[in-house]
């Protein structure tokens, strides 16, 4: 296991006091149990906006928090989802009398732990609402199942329901806004190698030297199926042709693209990956409007990529384009 | 000090005290920490990767939990503390699921200083339930539900054809055994492993497998050792 | 070689055309030659900023791009300082009848290809000057040698002296300036694993599992030593000691601290080595006033990261805080 | 259509047209093709692994580009093209380096349609200058100019002591290969090789590689080829 380390054990405590020491300006960070909080929280007359997840994702959550998205985001230990206690914390920290809507991507463990952190803040009487997050469609979508995993969809429903959010709107409006969000996104990624969680301390998988596996989760979870290595341009179409379909996106769409680094994948082949998806959409009358390029949803060090795409109308482009300002995201501010 | 329970078991009465209880939960602590490296394992197969550190995380959170806990004898408190404990240093699936299992036992014997095989089986039942309504998960869906549920029901049912208590759990765990087993073949319907479609059949089920720790060493316990297997 | 790409010959020109559709609003991409060009260049009676390099260091330079920062950055072929004709074209492309300033890493042909674009432009009345960052401390400096290679500080320099051009300062003031920025940094690096030169198809070097290699380049040029793997408190300490001995930094100190990653480096590492590195100076009485942390020069996928440290003064942080928008560095525009 | 240079060298008469010329320079592609790998692997030990490459790229350039230039007689003209074209398609310190090699040559034979071999010699001592001037490196900074200048230097004393064209070209190209191995034990100081400090020694320098082909191409088009190493 080659890393930035020092125990395995100690990883994202110390990753946290790295973020604090250099973030002050932007976010608070409480240890024990462990939240990241804007700075000037609780924001009064504002819908408080908590979001959490495993830590090895970075920048998301902590990076988001800030003007403009989150208020509070609780890290769990790597890849496993916060515990209540965090975040409901993080919910009173924030609760600026507005109440508070807990973005949750839908992960049996992440959805439990959201759902009894609720329950002790309704204990508390804090108006909370959750939207789970739910966007890729490497995972067949059924009733009877966990359903699909939350993916890059939620980077985007953080800008844009953090940017509704300021302008003052409601908590149900931030709340239908964000569902609205998740409707409209669709995600899948694909992975070169294995991700190392510190503490198991060997890769997850194992790849071949001329395999990849496509329709992987942020987790290190197998995909939806290992194939031979192909060109990006390649790799492009069998993300994105699902997302597509699945929509479906439309001739005369206009779009959100982000293209996501999983983590050991340098900017260079991100762009390149654009380039490509660029020109599939093209080739289908459906017009990037609006893109992200880098790493924003990582998955520890693991080289792949993520392809996620947001049907945008006004009202979704006008939010993304307001300003937001944290450590992983920042603009017009 | 003389061990009650260990007396009365000998007797063939059987009466479970807060020490007992507490004995389990030090077994239960000790397979995971034994077993820490397969549960990882089966969850790297078909989940995260994580299952064997989480719960080891948080068994060695309740041990020194517990310790701190000085003198008490509500065992239904005991239990309380267990599942509290394990929702605030597990998360991921397993914390609500088994931080609920022991919170829903503790409830189910709540001011309790002794347990009778009938309040364990209300204990198990309650848990059950717990787990249930926490997860949505039903029988076959390849979660710890399927080592959990023939546990329960092997449980019950041996103990209403009137076997001693210590047959009961060894039929308990041999059930759960069972279950964890039959885990393999299935598709998984919930939990993580469900994003692997038919990819996930063909591996046992991690929770499954901890779950089935679980009742083991309340057999090893309170009971009798199983088989060499 | 597991990579998102196409065919390796084609790799940059892809990316750069991602990257033209990516961010048509900042930057213009011209091929053959490529030269990345500000999208409202030239700024009339401003002082234009040319950088350039290999690529393969993304988001350096071409991401630096924008108001506040470069002018211009001319990407060569992979770790291949670019050719003179694509400065001389981007030098013309950005002078605004201010002189135009190129800021050059300390490579041989980095140094050369710009001495005879510098020529070549003289020939056609364009003012220009140069400065040379040479701010690696792994490489030991001499007259008799090629001299210290150019990193981290680079970054700092498009920045600073960014902001300063768009102050009005004429090109010997921020030539100046930037042999400043470049006087008070200092760098260095080190890599967990190689990178692979997409023609190479194979990796640079060869490192055990449990090795690392320590002052290495942002080429996969070979470092100052190879040792066996070790903490990030340790890595840290073996990157910060040589760096702080060189300038020397001293008690009472204020730095801007850059933890940056190599390519392949998770964020969540690169945090943790800036709390071990804000421990480490704050030990010695050295001020971490102002960071940067993430990978913004990077050497493909390798896994590692670099540690640069500037001294500030009130100057040097004025114009470190001022607007800059580009599609690697974006605040308060 | 009748190789007059190919005449004159059998004759023992030394004159060099424009297509003899051009056969050296595609004989240095084809050179810089064959060795692409060698060169690459001798920059990644002590550089960054791309010199094959980006000489290869070049090379190929300088082809497309001669091929396009129609009917020419100019010899200077030729070089200096050559030179240009790698200038702007190297990059890196080849790119200047073998640029500047070629135009300077150029330079020196400028408006010539044949070359004797004194005009080959001045050419060759051009070329050196140049490199240094553009890359300030002295004997003995394990660069290419450890191969130039022995190759440099044999040819011009081969010519003064009266030997053909023929053996001093292949007198030329021995000492650049002598003096490519010298370069194994050297520690760098001008390039990349040189942030390696003493790790650099022990390998042999892929620009004097490179430059050792140009002179062996010579020789072995215009001259004889060398003895099997
Ligand atoms: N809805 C559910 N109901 C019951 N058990 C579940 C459910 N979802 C997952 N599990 C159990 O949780 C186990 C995984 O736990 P763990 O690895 O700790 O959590 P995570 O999947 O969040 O990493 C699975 O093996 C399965 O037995
Ligand atoms: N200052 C110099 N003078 C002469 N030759 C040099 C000088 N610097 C480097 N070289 C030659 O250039 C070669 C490396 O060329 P190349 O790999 O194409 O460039 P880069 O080092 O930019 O990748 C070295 O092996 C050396 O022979
Ligand atoms: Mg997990
Ligand atoms: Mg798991
Ligand atoms: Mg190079
Ligand atoms: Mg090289």
């Amino acid at each position: 296991m080659k890393k930035l380390i020092n125990k395995p054990d100690d990883v994202v405590t110390e990753a946290l006091q790295g973020l604090a020491a250099a973030h002050a300006d932007l976010v608070r960070v409480q240890f024990n149990p462990n939240v990241i909080v804007r700075a000037d929280a609780p924001v009064q007359g504002k819908v408080g906006l908590v979001s959490g997840g495993g830590s090895g994702h970075e920048p998301m959550h902590g990076g988001f928090v800030g003007l403009g998205m989150l208020d509070a985001a609780c890290p769990g230990e790597v890849f496993t989802s916060p515990t209540p206690d965090q975040m409901l914390d993080a919910t009173k920290a924030v609760n600026g009398g507005a109440g508070v809507l807990h973005i949750v991507k839908n992960y049996t463990g992440d959805v439990m732990n959201f759902e009894m952190a609720a329950d002790l803040a309704g204990g508390e009487n804090i108006e909370v609402e959750a939207v789970v997050i739910d966007d890729d469609v490497a995972v067949q979508d059924s009733l009877y199942t966990a359903g699909r995993r939350g993916v890059g969809t939620t980077v985007l429903a953080e800008k844009i329901c953090g940017a509704a959010a300021e302008e003052g709107r409601s908590l149900a409006e931030v709340a239908e806004l964000c569902r609205k969000v998740n409707a409209n996104g669709r995600s899948m990624g694909m992975a070169l190698t294995s991700c190392i969680v510190p503490a198991a301390g060997k890769p997850t998988f194992e790849l071949g030297d001329d395999e990849m596996e496509i329709g992987i989760g942020i987790h290190g979870e197998p995909g939806r199926e290992r194939v031979k290595l192909a060109p990006a341009g390649e790799i492009v179409e069998r993300l994105t042709a699902p997302i597509v379909e699945d929509l479906p996106f439309e001739q005369g769409d206009q779009v959100l693209a982000f293209v996501n680094g999983m983590g050991g994948t340098p900017l260079i082949e991100l762009y390149l990956v654009y380039n490509d998806l660029n020109r599939f959409l093209g080739e289908r009358g459906i017009t990037i409007t609006r893109n992200l390029v880098g790493p924003y949803i990582t998955s520890l060090e693991m080289a792949g990529c993520s392809i996620t795409l947001l049907r945008l109308d006004d009202e979704l482009t006008r939010l993304w384009d307001a300003p937001v300002k944290t450590a992983g995201l920042r603009w017009a501010t | 000090m003389v061990d009650v329970a260990e007396t009365e078991k000998a007797s063939g009465r059987m009466s479970l005290g807060h020490d007992d209880v507490l004995r389990w939960i030090r077994a239960f602590a000790a397979e995971v920490e034994a077993n820490k490296e397969q549960l990882t394992q089966l969850d790297s197969a078909i989940g995260d990767g994580d299952h064997g550190i989480n719960m080891q995380r948080g068994m060695s959170a309740v041990l020194v939990k517990v310790d701190a806990t000085g003198e008490e004898s509500d065992i239904g408190a005991l239990l309380k503390t267990v599942g509290m404990t394990l929702v605030s240093t597990v998360g991921g699936a397993g914390g609500p699921l088994y931080g609920t299992l022991f919170m829903q036992m503790g409830m189910a014997v709540s001011g309790k200083e002794e347990l009778s095989s009938d309040d364990w089986a209300a204990a198990l039942e309650a848990a059950v339930t717990g787990v249930q309504a926490r997860g949505k998960a039903e029988p076959g869906d390849k979660t710890m539900i399927d080592a959990l549920i023939p546990g329960r029901d092997a449980l019950k049912a041996a103990l209403a054809e009137g076997a001693t208590f210590e047959d009961a759990l060894r039929q308990s765990a041999d059930a759960a055994d069972q279950g964890m087993r039959d885990t393999v073949p299935l598709v998984a319907r919930k939990g993580r492993a469900s994003y692997l479609g038919e990819r996930s059949a063909g591996h046992q089920d991690p929770g499954a497998t901890s779950s089935h720790l679980l009742l083991e060493a309340a057999a090893e316990t309170w009971g009798r050792p199983g088989q060499a297997r």
